[in-house]
């Protein structure tokens, strides 16, 4: 078990400490190279719990496509000016400070009622067979509904990239 | 065996960091990237509880969480760059043509 | 004829109705047949119903036209449930009966004067609809049955002499003491009004029989603060309507009109209303003494005060507008004092001999073509001396002169004031020396006009002329009036006798306690002061002319007060514009003009308070909306700032408001 | 263990979204087939498929009237006179949406099949919204309306306000979605499904003050919030109103809002209920701010499609009143103060849709070559150059401002009772001030119409689409407001769901 | 016939919206049609409203207040009606509408020449929501026509008004629409109460009336007061007028005379139909009494001497209007026969006089296009017919005898007094005032000499002028010589108003000098009234 938590810990402190560099490199490839690293150290956490269908999922499409697409569109615009300009807005601070008075409140609520803080009771162990094959299952019977949902969500984006991205109108 | 405590809080810390960036950064794509973060920390939570409950719906609602995220970087990036097509710029603050 | 005594009112109406309606249409000759025949009519008529009602046993005649206001269930001040029903009705016994003949007769012959005098003056058609409009009206007044439709006669002559005092509207001085006449009448209205209400919520009714009945009945005692009340504010009604203190002002500025409106309105009718009304309801004045008492003091009072004032004016319509004042005094005193048959019987005398100094004195003016002022006037008898032969005997008609009718009224007001219930020596001294003023005054102004040397400009002086028939005959008639017109109550008080029957027990009141012999001393004395009065005049104004120059060049103090008119005016606008501090700045402010007429004290007061009402309105009320638009202008600025365009501001204050909330939820639980 | 998988019925259910998702796919392949002038027919397609969803959805409603509601997909969608009324409400729009932009994207040389597809995916995506008691439904619904939104927004990419808008919108659109999902995952920690009901019932076990239902709970109103466009959740929609084609403003007042606000009720009455007397709390500040907000800032506006923003957010705040009014439905007996607050909240969203439509066709009309025509002033004198369109305007306009004879008295008649009955006085005083103030404003646009002095004279952009739509709306508003009667009864029906 | 008579309120009602579609399809340039077909509608509509006079009997017995009743559903679901009925009060309100409906038109013949179309139209609609507010029985189809009478209204200012047209216009709007606002919360208010009493919905006032007893103090109350802001600012009452002097300075003179005549009409009414009989204990209530009084007697002597200030005739007259209404208000909060029924004679009569007076003040605006009163002087030398009609309506508004304008203040007063004579005291000093101001104003304009060349070459009137006026003068000797008819319609339901209010005013003990005091015939209602109670029968004994 200890071995779990210092794994933990390892890929949590990696996810939280890319983000920050997500958000503060003054290059965006740099930041979208730190968000990779994100990405994979939450694909960690995936694997840790057990969604092994999932963290394929995150290191596929998303480091594999999303993050793609990203990087193209930060070298199609020139990121030499962007690079050059100063990299935070005017009202950082104030962000910052109501964000951290936010994350303040958040913490201080939940360690507050954290006596009543808990779940509904834990379920027992998933459906035989592999991972994958219950997400699967799941998506193929009881969340048929979601998926032509998303498939019209997909069809949407891509229209909805033609139509921005293409050079002109007809 | 880790409680989900502690998922929750690395959760709400990837997010908290998330809306930060969306707060102070100026280029739009990285406050896009930083709305990644935010999702991701959404996922973290679902997937640490679905294995809490023994029960694959949180993994499902990650995955379309991610496919979201898929769509709406599609979308978004065709509008940056059908702004930079326009004003040569990804910098949110130079966004204000529109005000009051 | 009774049957249909409606038609008395009814013709001048109808005439009235013609003028002003076609009037503009007709000829002259045409206006003058209608408007004068019509009037003429109304007087046989009125003739007529009198010796009906002479012919009859009972006294009194009740004609209910229609109900005119049933205005429906009230309670009573005894909170009794009652019903207000008022009816056009119409009541003729010996009082109103009386009024009718004077109203009727006396404006039939000024009628006919007016024909001459006002021959060559423009709206000719306008004056006689007007003229018609206030016979109509003083009629409504005299037979009316009910107090309500009393009131609407009166306020119907006062809004005729508005009219007839304004008649030249083209001089602003005419137009304003119009208006000054209007406005002090209806503040005396308004007493009236409130009079009448408290009438009846006490009686339940307005009838004047009714009333009188209940008031005789017994439930009232005497003293009984209701009706005390009641009386006060009639009263108040009446000193508005006949001039008395406090609100006689306005009757010697309304001199402006034409000299017969002076004679027929504000000399023989019109302001003997009051009189009348309080004679009216001599039922409720002989359950209030201290009512009583106010009439007698104020009647008094006006008749010295008035008649000193007189003493020194020089306009001829002036002299006669106080003198005419003062004699209302000695109605009142004679209504106060509880001889209302009395104070009637003065009311017609007065109506004959004032009626024929005012038209004697437009006989005049008409002579001199205009001129009003006697200091410009004198040495005329024999250029005019049909005119001169009536003025004379109106003149010793009204300063008691024995044998003639002032001297029996008046003597019969001073001998009641002295012996009656409710008389005192004091009232007595007063009319007494009034009398005496009386009679200088009024031989001052004949001799001012009539003997002497003429001091009539030239231009004026070679187209003297005297009066045509139209105009003279009426003079004769009422001079001849004024000769006989006493003996209606001499030696056997005819005239009381056959008043009788409306004053009942109010003559208890009046009932002489003294001897015959004290009478008769008195009877002398009065004589004596009128001799008196004249003999001054005499040496005055004929014997020593260079003392009437004397007093003209340095008046003195009480002279020059006299001249002023005791500065009420002044004293007035004072109170009222509290603008000055001594009666000189307000003499000057008074001569600078204040902007308007009479009651331009009142109409200061309520002009500034009206100026500040109007910024209140303007800035407090107006301001309250204005403002509350400009600050939803301001409000709508933050929501302006926040809206900068930014998307990262925005997303800020998203994020910002999660934060409240949840500081919400850490405050409340 | 197979019994979930295709179930016919299932796919009876959700046959009008079916049939539009298919009418938006044929509509981009017509785009190949049809010439450059015949372009119409893709507003026809759409306009056709939207007629049989109409049909679909009112042949549903006979069926399902006064009695139970269909749930199919493993209780992940629920179809019921609720989600029925709104759908109707949502295709309907859709409809008038299509025939206004006709004209419009002709002048703006815009007019693409693409363009009538999203607007039929987004419909369906409100449809899901409509019906969908799961919050992976709900999420993915509100996504795929989200991003035809963006998309259309962004529609003119050559005008720089457009392009900015749709920035602006998406940005913070995933930015609130974000928070949305957040909420979203903590709801599912604490029920541990994803299903409202049995989330609810959990949230339920769970005293009101815990921590975890709070932060879900607030994350999740946040998204919604901007969603719906309360304060402080709103700013985008003045600039998103602005920058959009009118045609897409048009569209993004109406149908979005209408489907925000059938999630917010489902969240509220069907799942977060449990807390129903916290966020009522929270809600009537929101709408308090709200009004004030949109009341106010609406008075200085220039620019008319800016105006109708914050004329959106003040009407949102009325709604939000209504909720406010019906907060705790569900929990037992409803008293009739909640259900006519449901009510009104449902009558307004129907009488908003005409009359803001409506509106919208008028100032459409401005849209004419080389003139933008988005300013107030363009309407200077409307009344001397187009009596008809003016006094239609008018009309709108009174409806907006609530004058009785129109339909939107009759929203606000709602509310107002609504309020006083749950005994909301002081909200009711303050909703019936802001009605004043609402009215002042609005009349400032009939002063420009009626007596300012024309602006130009260039003739209006009139078409028959625009006929249809202008017709249509005012029909709907003056009847709603004359003869209201079987509305009312209709929306009575519409909420019976929520009572248990 | 028969059905004529059935539905006569709905003709009534309806035949202008009916006249104004054709007149929507005369061609705009075609100005003499449009306002020979407008001037023909409007009379047709004071047609069919004669019958009325002829058909409106008291005979109904005591407990059927209103005649004419019709009754349609409209909302079932929220349980409002469209029910029409009239009693009294509503009657003379109605032929009042309809006379000046018509006059104002024909009143604008020349003085209206552009957008002729729009602005008949316009009046149109306002009668119709004038007519509808009078006559309705239903609190929401009342509210609906009240609220719908405002834009029209609006559009007639803010159109066709002064300069400062506009601002007149939205502060008209605003006022009036925040008190009317407010009245619909309490009318929401006794709607929900009621339901929540007897579990049924309805608008009806005659159930509400039912009800109203059963209403707690504390909820008439604030009823009271939600209603009171609406009526007040309608009437309007001291301090709410300040839109009045505006809106009728910038109206043209057929929308002053409107405005003036029977907008202002609706507060008081609004008092006397809902305030009263829906909230007695309230209305009835000794502080409220006192505040509603208080003001009225305020109105009346602050709005006369604000009068006699203005230098505009309009201003003038409008003030003067607040200074009446003060009167009428004062009479309703007598609270008594009397008060009442002569507040409603004295509305007529404002609508009469005032309406009269604005008529005048267009007439010769029309010709000199100003009103200030300095630029007038002896016009009677120029225009003498002009000067003798203003002279009658003046003093009918003066308020002389044997002219209708007495008979309410006497009447009023004389409520007023019943109760406090300090009330009738002060009210009096407005009187007095009035004479001040209206003659005073009519010596600026008519007296002096005509020195003023552009005066001097003023024509008199026309007859289509005349017979504008000659209609308000015949009514207004009428009601001065022979009231009768009018009280005797207002019997009835003033009686049912007091005994709402104080159910023992009629068994008062009957005085013994009853038989003293002519006898009031027994056909009167407000004795029939007076008779229901067992021992009031003695005044039918005494005679």
């Amino acid at each position: 078990m200890q071995l779990q938590k210092i794994a933990f810990f390892i890929l949590s402190v990696l996810a939280l400490g890319s983000a920050i560099l997500v958000i503060t490199r003054r290059n965006a490839v740099h930041s979208a190279m730190w968000l990779i690293a994100t990405l994979f150290s939450v694909g960690g956490i995936y694997l840790m719990l057990r969604a092994e269908f999932l963290f394929a999922v995150q290191i596929i499409l998303y480091v594999g496509g999303i993050m793609v697409l990203f990087l193209f569109v930060v070298m199609l615009v020139n990121l030499d000016v962007a690079a050059r300009q100063a990299q935070f807005s005017r009202q950082w601070l104030l962000g910052l400070v109501t964000v951290a008075v936010l994350a303040g409140e958040l913490v201080y609520g939940l360690y507050r009622g954290h006596a009543a803080l808990r779940l509904a009771p834990a379920g027992v162990a998933a459906a035989t067979g592999g991972n994958t094959e219950a997400v699967g299952l799941a998506l193929y019977q009881n969340y048929t509904l979601p998926v032509e949902i998303a498939s019209i969500m997909l069809l949407v984006a891509m229209v909805g990239a033609v139509v921005m991205a293409k050079k002109k109108l007809e | 065996m880790i409680p989900p405590e502690y998922y929750l809080l690395l959760g709400t810390g990837l997010f908290t960091i998330g809306v930060i960036g969306v707060l102070t950064r100026r280029n739009v794509i990285v406050i896009l990237m930083s709305i990644e973060l935010i999702l991701n920390a959404v996922n973290i939570n679902l997937v640490a509880f679905s294995q809490w409950f023994k029960s694959v719906d949180g993994q499902v609602f990650a995955i379309f969480v991610i496919t979201d995220a898929a769509a709406e970087a599609a979308v978004g990036l065709g509008l940056i760059i059908a702004l930079f097509r326009n004003k040569e710029t990804v910098n949110a603050d130079e966004i204000d043509l529109l005000k009051w | 004829m009774l049957e249909h005594i409606w038609l008395i009112p009814l013709l001048p109406a109808t005439g009235a109705l013609i003028q002003l309606l076609f009037g503009r249409k007709l000829k002259n000759a045409a206006v003058s047949v209608i408007s004068v025949g019509l009037p003429g009519v109304s007087f046989v008529w009125a003739v007529g119903c009198f010796v009906e009602l002479l012919s009859r046993p009972e006294r009194t005649f009740l004609k209910t036209v229609y109900l005119w206001l049933p205005a429906g269930a009230f309670h009573l001040s005894n909170g009794a449930l009652a019903q207000l029903n008022v009816n056009v009705g119409f009541q003729l016994d010996p009082l109103s009966a009386v009024m009718m003949l004077i109203v009727t007769g006396v404006g039939f012959l000024i009628h006919i004067y007016s024909i001459g005098y006002m021959g060559h003056e423009g709206g000719y058609y306008r004056f006689f609809g007007y003229m018609n409009l206030f016979m109509f009206s003083m009629l409504v007044l005299v037979l009316a049955d009910n107090f309500l439709m009393m009131f609407a006669g009166w306020e119907g002559v006062g809004l005729c002499s508005y009219f007839l005092i304004g008649f030249y509207f083209q001089r602003k001085s005419a137009a304003d003491a119009g208006k000054k006449a209007f406005i002090v009448n209806r503040i005396g209205d308004a007493g009236f009004l409130l009079g009448v209400m408290l009438i009846t919520v006490t009686f339940g009714t307005l009838n004047f029989h009714e009333v009188t009945a209940m008031a005789r009945s017994g439930r009232f005692a005497v003293g009984d603060g209701v009706i005390t009340a009641i009386c006060i504010l009639l009263f108040v009604g009446a000193t508005g309507k006949s001039a008395q203190i406090p609100l006689y002002i306005w009757l010697p500025d309304a001199m402006e009109g034409p000299t017969p409106v002076s004679a027929l309105i504000h000399a023989a009718t019109m302001v003997t209303a009051g009189v009348y009304m309080v004679a009216r309801s001599n039922a409720l004045y002989v359950l209030a003494p201290k009512a009583l008492l106010v009439v007698a003091v104020i009647g008094a009072a006006t008749a010295i005060w008035a008649a000193s004032i007189g003493l020194v004016q020089y306009d001829i319509k002036k002299v006669l507008a106080y003198s005419t004042v003062s004699q209302l005094g000695y109605m009142f005193l004679a209504c106060g004092v509880g001889a209302f048959a009395a104070g009637i019987f003065h009311v017609m005398t007065h109506a004959f001999f004032k009626a024929l100094l005012f038209l004697g004195a437009g006989s005049v003016i008409h002579a001199l073509s205009g001129e009003q002022d006697m200091r410009k006037m004198g040495g005329l008898r024999h250029k005019i001396p049909i005119t001169f032969a009536t003025l004379a005997v109106a003149t010793l008609a009204i300063s008691g002169i024995p044998g003639l009718a002032g001297f029996f009224s008046k003597d019969e007001v001073l001998w009641k004031s002295y012996s009656s219930a409710y008389g005192s020596p004091a009232l007595w001294a007063v009319g007494w020396i009034t009398a005496g003023l009386t009679a200088f005054y009024m031989f001052r102004l004949l001799f001012l006009t009539f003997w002497g040397e003429s001091r009539v400009e030239h231009e004026v002086e070679h187209h003297i002329h005297e009066s045509p028939w139209s105009m003279l005959g009426p003079l004769v008639v009422l001079a001849a009036l004024s000769l006989f017109g006493g003996y209606l109550n001499w030696p056997a008080e005819t005239f009381g006798r056959f008043l009788e029957p409306v004053f009942e027990n109010s003559l208890a009141a009046s009932a002489p306690k003294y001897a015959h012999s004290t009478e008769l001393g008195l009877m002398a004395l009065s004589i004596v002061i009128a001799l008196v009065g004249l003999g001054i005049a005499y040496v005055v104004y004929i014997k020593r002319q260079n003392l009437r120059e004397r007093l003209a060049e340095e008046p003195g103090t009480f002279h020059r007060i006299l001249l002023n008119k005791y500065y009420v005016d002044e004293l007035y606008d004072a109170l009222f514009v509290n603008r000055t501090k001594n009666l000189g700045n307000a003499l000057a402010a008074f001569d600078l003009g204040v902007v308007d007429g009479g009651v331009n004290g009142a109409g200061w007061l309520t002009r500034m308070s009206a100026e500040v009402s109007r910024l209140w309105d303007t800035w407090v009320i107006d301001g309250i909306v204005n403002v509350s638009a400009m600050a939803v202008k301001l409000l709508s600025y933050p929501a302006r700032v926040l809206q900068t365009g930014l998307v990262q501001s925005y997303a800020w204050l998203i994020t910002l408001g999660v934060l409240i909330f949840m500081a919400y939820y850490l405050v409340h639980y | 263990m197979w019994t979930a998988f295709f179930q016919a019925a299932d796919y009876q259910a959700i046959k009008p979204e079916i049939l539009l998702t298919i009418f938006g796919l044929g509509i981009l392949l017509l785009e190949f087939l049809v010439e450059k002038r015949d372009r119409y027919l893709n507003a026809v397609a759409a306009l056709i498929g939207l007629g049989f969803a109409a049909y679909q959805i009112s042949w549903f409603w006979t069926r399902l009237a006064g009695g139970a509601p269909y749930v199919g997909f493993d209780g992940r969608f629920t179809l019921d006179t609720f989600a029925l009324f709104l759908k109707l409400i949502i295709v309907v729009a859709t409809a008038i949406v299509v025939l206004l932009s006709l004209k419009y994207l002709e002048i703006e040389d815009a007019n693409l099949g693409e363009y009538y597809a999203l607007l039929l995916f987004s419909s369906v995506g409100m449809m899901f919204l409509a019906s969908g008691t799961d919050l992976i439904v709900l999420f993915l619904g509100l996504e795929v309306m989200a991003l035809c939104e963006y998309v259309l927004t962004g529609f003119l990419r050559g005008n720089r306000r457009s392009n900015e808008a749709s920035v602006k919108f998406f940005l913070l659109g995933a930015f609130s979605s974000g928070l949305l999902l957040y909420g979203m995952s903590l709801l599912y920690g604490i029920g541990g499904s994803t299903k409202l009901s049995v989330i609810s019932e959990e949230l339920a076990k769970r005293p009101v003050s815990d921590p975890l239902s709070w932060v879900a709970m607030i994350t999740l109103l946040a998204g919604l919030f901007f969603k719906v466009a309360a304060v402080p959740f709103h700013q985008w929609t003045p600039d998103a109103y602005e920058g959009a084609p009118t045609s897409i403003t048009a569209f993004i007042s109406v149908g979005p809002k209408v489907a925000s606000f059938t999630i917010l009720l489902r969240i509220l009455f069907a799942c977060i209920r449990p807390l129903a007397m916290e966020w009522q709390a929270l809600m009537v500040g929101v709408a308090i701010a709200t009004m004030t907000l949109g009341n106010l800032a609406a008075i200085t506006q220039t620019n008319i499609k800016r105006f109708f923003g914050y004329s959106t957010i003040s009407h949102v705040g009325y709604l939000l009143l209504g909720v406010i009014a019906a907060a705790g439905v569900g929990a037992g007996e409803a008293t009739q103060g909640q259900k006519d607050g449901l009510t009104a909240v449902v009558i307004y969203l129907l009488v908003y849709a005409f009359m803001n439509l409506g509106a919208f066709s008028v100032i459409i009309m401005m849209r004419r070559k080389d003139l933008v025509g988005d300013e107030i002033d363009d309407l200077s004198g409307l009344m001397s150059r187009a009596p008809g369109h003016a006094i239609l305007m008018l009309i709108f306009l009174l409806s907006l401002a609530g004058v009785p004879l129109t339909g939107g008295f009759i929203g606000k008649y709602f509310i107002f009772l609504s309020l006083i009955e749950t005994g909301h006085y002081y909200l009711a005083v303050l909703a019936v001030a802001y009605a004043v103030v609402a009215l002042y404003y609005y009349f400032r646009i009939v002063v420009v119409m009626f007596m300012k002095k024309a602006a130009d004279t260039i003739p209006l952009a009139t078409g028959v689409g625009l006929g249809i739509a202008l017709a249509v709306t005012a029909v709907f508003t003056l009847v709603i407001g004359i003869y209201p009667e079987p509305f009312i009864v209709l929306a009575t029906e519409a909420v019976r769901p929520f009572f248990s | 016939m028969q059905f004529f008579h059935d539905h006569i309120l709905s003709i009534i009602l309806f035949t202008p919206l009916v006249g104004m579609i054709p007149l929507l399809f005369i061609p705009g340039e075609n100005k003499q049609a449009i306002r020979w077909w407008s001037n023909i509608v409007m009379f047709a509509d004071f047609l069919v409203s004669l019958p009325l006079v002829f058909w409106f009997s008291n005979e109904a017995p005591k407990e059927q207040l209103f005649e004419f009743v019709e009754r349609h559903e409209w909302i079932p679901s929220i349980g409002a009606q469209y029910h029409l009925g009239i009693d009294g009060i509503s009657f003379l309100l109605i032929m009042l509408t309809t006379v000046l409906g018509f006059l104002s038109v024909l009143s604008s013949w020349t003085a209206v020449q552009d957008r002729l179309k729009e602005y008949y139209a316009m009046f149109m609609l306002l009668q119709v929501g004038m007519l509808g507010v009078f006559m309705s029985l239903d609190f929401f189809l009342f509210y609906v026509f009240w609220e719908v009478m405002l834009v029209p209204m609006y559009f007639i200012i803010g159109v066709w008004g002064g300069p400062r047209k506009l601002y007149a216009a939205i502060k008209f709007f605003l006022y009036t629409l925040a008190g009317s606002v407010l009245m619909l919360l309490g009318i929401l208010t006794l709607y929900f109460r009621y339901h929540s009493d007897t579990g049924v919905y309805t608008f009806n006032l005659l159930d509400l009336m039912q009800h109203a007893n059963a209403w707690p103090l504390h909820l008439q109350f604030w009823v009271f007061w939600a209603f009171m802001i609406g009526f007040a600012i309608k009437v309007p009452m001291f301090p709410f007028h300040t839109w009045l002097p505006d809106a009728h300075v910038e109206a043209p003179t057929a929308g002053s005379v409107i405005l003036a005549g029977v907008l202002l009409k609706m507060g008081t009414y609004g008092f006397i139909r809902f305030s009263l009989p829906l909230l007695p204990q309230a209305s009835s209530n000794p502080t409220i009494v006192r505040v509603m009084v208080t003001l009225s007697i305020i109105a009346i002597i602050y709005g006369a001497l604000v009068s006699l200030m203005q230098r505009d005739m309009k201003k003038l007259i409008a003030y003067s209007s607040v200074s009446h209404l003060g009167f009428c208000t004062l009479g309703i909060f007598a609270l008594n026969p009397h008060g009442l029924s002569g507040s409603v004679i004295q509305q007529i009569n404002h609508g009469i006089s005032t309406g009269g007076l604005f008529l005048i003040v267009g007439l010769i605006y029309e010709r000199r296009h100003t009103r200030e009163i300095r630029e007038f002087g002896g016009l009677s030398n120029v225009m003498p017919i002009y000067a003798t009609l203003f002279m009658i309506i003046m003093l009918s508004s003066v308020g002389l005898p044997l002219l209708n304008g007495f008979i309410g203040e006497f009447t009023i007063l004389q409520g007023a007094f019943e109760v406090s004579w300090h009330w009738a005291a002060w009210a009096v000093a407005g009187i007095v005032l009035g004479a001040a101001y209206l003659l005073w104003l009519y010596q600026r304009t008519m007296f002096g000499t005509c020195d003023n060349p552009k005066n001097q070459v003023l024509k008199d009137l026309n007859w289509r002028e005349i017979m504008t006026l000659v209609p308000l003068i015949v009514w207004a000797f009428w009601i001065g010589l022979y009231p009768k008819p009018f009280f005797r319609v207002l019997d009835k339901p003033v009686a049912a108003i007091v005994e709402r209010l104080n159910p023992n005013f009629f068994n008062a003990p009957v005085p013994a000098n009853a038989k003293a005091a002519p006898a009031p015939d027994a056909s009167r209602p407000g004795v029939v009234a007076a008779a229901a109670h067992p021992n009031a029968q003695v005044p039918e004994a005494a005679h």
